[in-house]
């Protein structure tokens, strides 16, 4: 991985770190014993960490949701299952890169898994069209998620993409029907699905992989209808007012969560699920066991039932009072 | 409530988008806001549609609902207050029962005055009362979208959501064996398009009308090509195979009443 | 339409009826009275021809059936159905012109038609790409024909082609695929279908138009797995014998009909289809409501077992001898 | 009957078409039939592939069957004749149960030596008895095909009708739920490609195979045009949504089998 600038919030505690580090080198050539004193400096930068990740605003946790180191899709599928086949293709038009997709191992069950994928470098992201999808790869996600069905298998969906790719390709070969057509075939799957949501949720492009039974967000993600960029520039005029854009669209996992949008909120290691692949998928695999579990005992036409349920009572609105009529 | 054609283009003449003529604004009442020179199909409000498309005196509209404010979202009541005054509806929304020359159907037709016809939870809601009363009853479904860029941003989330719920009302109709004629006019995009509007048995366009997902601005922004000529248009949309047909609204009554009866 | 050449086996006749004309017009300005001896004429000329039509060999029925003023589909539509709407589009890629299908009231119940589309002149057969089909074109007939499944009402095929296009863009957009699905949807669709060849019906492209409850067939159609000349092409490096391929094909309706191949002939008028459309269609509207009839009282499950039951028939072989093996 | 590599490649020196190298014969046989240069896969028979692909002793054929003639179609009882004396088979499949890695299956496999792998009433009919043992026994069922042109022309339109009577048994094999892995090798084309070859849950093909419905000859007469690089090649393909991967030959197997175990 190339280096890459820490967040400007970071920076106090990247110092101090870096102090400590020159601490410790200086002392082993000095040989002098300052042990105490360094154990100190670093209880103290674990409590700085803690304050700073603790406090961060909404926009900050987009920010961080975005980080190039952030695990993507494949990263996910190597930690949380034991095996995995790639499957590629639309059957119709082209195999597109910005969605994997294939049937994996979860502790030793087959499991259809679908995510976007964004690239590492610029030349990945160029083939992944940065993880942004043409409707082939929801018409390929579909796919797969309907051959889940027909062997009965559960389908795992990550989400982390900030759309669907907004071209004139995708247009012309129906990115809006392909977004449609994708949510009404998860919302009458017969198996259970989990959607966990990785990093950004943006628009239909991302509900299109998230009609689940169990929508799980890790701690640092995003969901919502538009991107505070998007939202800041649509209200203000001004993109660069995102970050109070994203205050303004409740767009993190604690008001997801009480919304009921999400069901639960995977914890991520202090400072992002970047600082620790290994740690964030061995949180996501503990998640999927104890929700897969929980759904996977449901009869398949209830478990249709109750998810169709489950987005029926979503939406906030009150009868018209007989006085306004 | 109903009978006022708020929508009618201001002035005695307005200027047509299509052939840049100016147009006497009563003698587009009389061809149903077609350009006389044209053929242009101006943008018109629900209740002028809806006079347009149903038996007189059909319509039974649904108990009405007002939008909440999830997100506390600032301006979001004042925005729909206003709204409510100037276009005389609700939301975004006009639904309820209506006969299309004497055969029963649902109707609902998005009203792009409301806030540019976008989707939030009243709207989601209206729909899905819709689809559910049509499969209790066993009626078709009629929609007439044109909905702008579809999310209703100040709901957030919430809109996003009306997306799946509206999709899912959809396929239970479908799923009971029942017809769901969606009429896409002039703009339907983003979330609306996306979701029920995209999935009708038949999907009809009126010329002209813009189509897609993305809006053209969006697109050329990412992509930093000069767009095709006639880009998401209805005609391009027929071109790449997303609708079953065009149909100019003169003709559009006649047109889903015969869809209607061999549906019966 | 424009002036056609007679086909050669017709000129005999043709320069008959000719000399017949201008007897007419000769007595007719010499006020003569040759009623007799013109009425003796014209019934020798009906006879010339009922001796040529009678003996027609297997590629002159093949030139018959690619006659261009037979009716096309379109025609069909006209002449057989009291009212038509069209639908367009593969809800994929593209809309193909090489494919109409819509629905069409026939005496009054609404029915499912699907068929290629051959084009009258150069512009619109550019357009109607000589009528032979790309991927999406099977895609646009198979999302016609759940349609009609959904809805309960029959399908109606049109079988008139020498086969998908062998295109490039075809190939790319999987045109195997498409023609297989087709192959597949027809074969379990829950509904009547009747498919009427009325021209050419060549190889798998036809085919996929073709897995029908009841299969009838124009006097002068040919339905094969091969094109008499590309037969003839492989056979002997030589198209120009495709009269003697077309014999050995077996690919006249007579031939199918005794194969079990197809379940009726439909007689057309003397000459072809194409001195008489309106007679042709009328023929072809008393076929449809005599086997629409029959199946439409058949369950739909049943119907299914039935169609299936047809084609598994379909083969000819033996078991390998003791003495062989 | 079944154990002689009838198909390797006579002669001691073989070229490659890969790289147009030379390679000595006793050589391919240890790799598999692929070029140790460029890895080119040597197209290879029924047997051999029976033997990379399957448990050994672990394959039970179905009861032969024979080509009548029912058209009558001059010169095909010989060419049926001379073939089966070629190539040990009755026809050009070889279909039977067999197990692959411990795991049972219904297996078929076209041999191209066989009257180019043409597809006529005995290989319709083995591959129907093979879907619908499959479906009896509630087994998946694994096809290799590489059937050239696909249709048998001396069979007419028997040939042409086994397309529907195979898509068939695959159809009602599937919808009992059992999996089908096609996999494609070179060349698989015409009425085979455009039937059962096609429509597998899980398709396969090996590198550089062939993968079409018309010839490549045919689609260069036709359109005039110079072939796009690569045409028809499994890797454009894989490249156009139209397979789910490529697997190298040595690889089959274990690949094969693993999703065997997965489907069980
Ligand atoms: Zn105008
Ligand atoms: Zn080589």
């Amino acid at each position: 991985m190339s280096r890459v600038q820490p967040f400007e919030w970071e920076k106090p505690l990247v110092e101090l770190e870096e102090r400590i580090k020159e601490l410790k080198r200086f002392c082993s050539r000095a040989k002098l014993d300052f042990s105490e004193e360094i154990a100190n400096l670093e209880r103290k930068a674990w409590t700085l960490r803690r304050e700073i990740y603790a406090s961060l605003t909404p926009y900050q946790r987009v920010l961080m949701a975005r980080h190039p180191h952030r695990p993507t899709t494949l990263d996910y599928i190597r930690l949380v299952f034991d095996d995995f086949v790639e499957f590629h293709g639309d059957r119709t038009f082209r195999d597109d890169g910005a969605i994997v997709g294939g049937v994996a191992l979860f502790e030793g069950q087959p499991v259809t898994v679908v995510g976007p994928q964004k690239g590492r470098d610029t030349k990945e992201n160029v083939a992944r069209n940065f993880g942004l999808p043409h409707p082939e790869g929801y018409r390929k996600a579909l796919r797969l998620m309907k051959q889940a069905e027909k062997f009965g298998r559960p389908v795992i969906t990550f989400i982390d993409l900030v759309g669907a790719y907004p071209g004139v390709e995708a247009e012309e070969r129906g990115q809006g029907l392909a977004i449609a057509q994708c949510i009404e075939g998860m919302s009458f799957l017969k198996v259970p699905i989990i959607s966990v949501i990785t990093g950004e949720g943006g628009s239909g492009g991302a509900l299109a992989l998230g009609v689940a039974d169990r929508v799980l967000m890790l701690e640092n993600a995003w969901y919502s209808v538009i991107s505070p960029e998007m939202c800041a520039s649509i209200l203000w005029r001004d993109s660069a007012r995102a970050a109070e854009a994203a205050a303004l669209l409740r767009l993190s996992p604690t008001d997801l969560l009480k919304f009921g949008i999400i069901d639960d909120v995977i914890t991520e290691p202090l400072g992002g699920a970047h600082r620790d692949h290994a740690f964030t998928g061995m949180q996501i695999r503990a998640f999927i066991r104890r929700y897969l579990a929980e759904i996977k005992r449901i009869a398949p036409e209830r478990l249709v039932e109750e998810r169709l349920a489950r987005f029926r009572k979503l939406g906030q609105f009150r009868e018209k009072r007989l006085a306004e009529i | 409530m109903m009978m006022n054609l708020e929508e009618a283009p201001e002035g005695l003449w307005t200027r047509c988008d299509g052939c840049a003529q100016m147009v006497f604004s009563k003698e587009l009442e009389k061809t149903g806001f077609l350009c006389p020179t044209c053929g242009h199909h101006f943008r018109i409000g629900a209740f002028q549609r809806l006079a347009m498309l149903v038996d007189e005196g059909s319509f039974t509209p649904f108990p009405p609902l007002v939008a909440a404010n999830p997100l506390d979202f600032p301006g979001y009541e004042q925005k729909i207050k206003q709204a409510q005054e100037q276009t005389g509806l609700d939301d975004a929304a006009l639904v309820g029962k209506a006969a299309i020359q004497n055969t029963d159907c649902m109707l609902a037709i998005v009203d792009f005055s409301f806030m540019g016809g976008s989707m939030g939870s009243v709207v989601g809601e209206q729909l899905v009362r819709c689809f559910e009363r049509a499969t209790a009853e066993r009626l078709p479904v009629v929609v007439v979208s044109g909905g702008g860029g579809g999310a209703r941003m100040q709901e957030g989330v919430f809109s996003l959501m009306q997306m799946a719920k509206t999709v899912q009302a959809v396929g239970r109709h479908s799923r009971a064996g029942l017809l769901f004629v969606s009429i896409l006019t002039h703009p339907t995009m983003g979330g609306v398009y996306a979701s029920f509007a995209a999935l009708g048995d038949i999907v009809l366009a009126e010329p002209g009308a813009l189509i897609g997902f993305a809006g053209p601005r969006i697109v050329a922004e990412t992509t930093r090509e000069k767009l095709p000529e006639g880009f998401q248009t209805a005609e391009f949309a027929l071109e790449h195979g997303l609708i079953d047909a065009i149909v100019p609204r003169p003709q559009l009554a006649q047109y889903v009443s015969r869809l209607l009866e061999w549906h019966r």
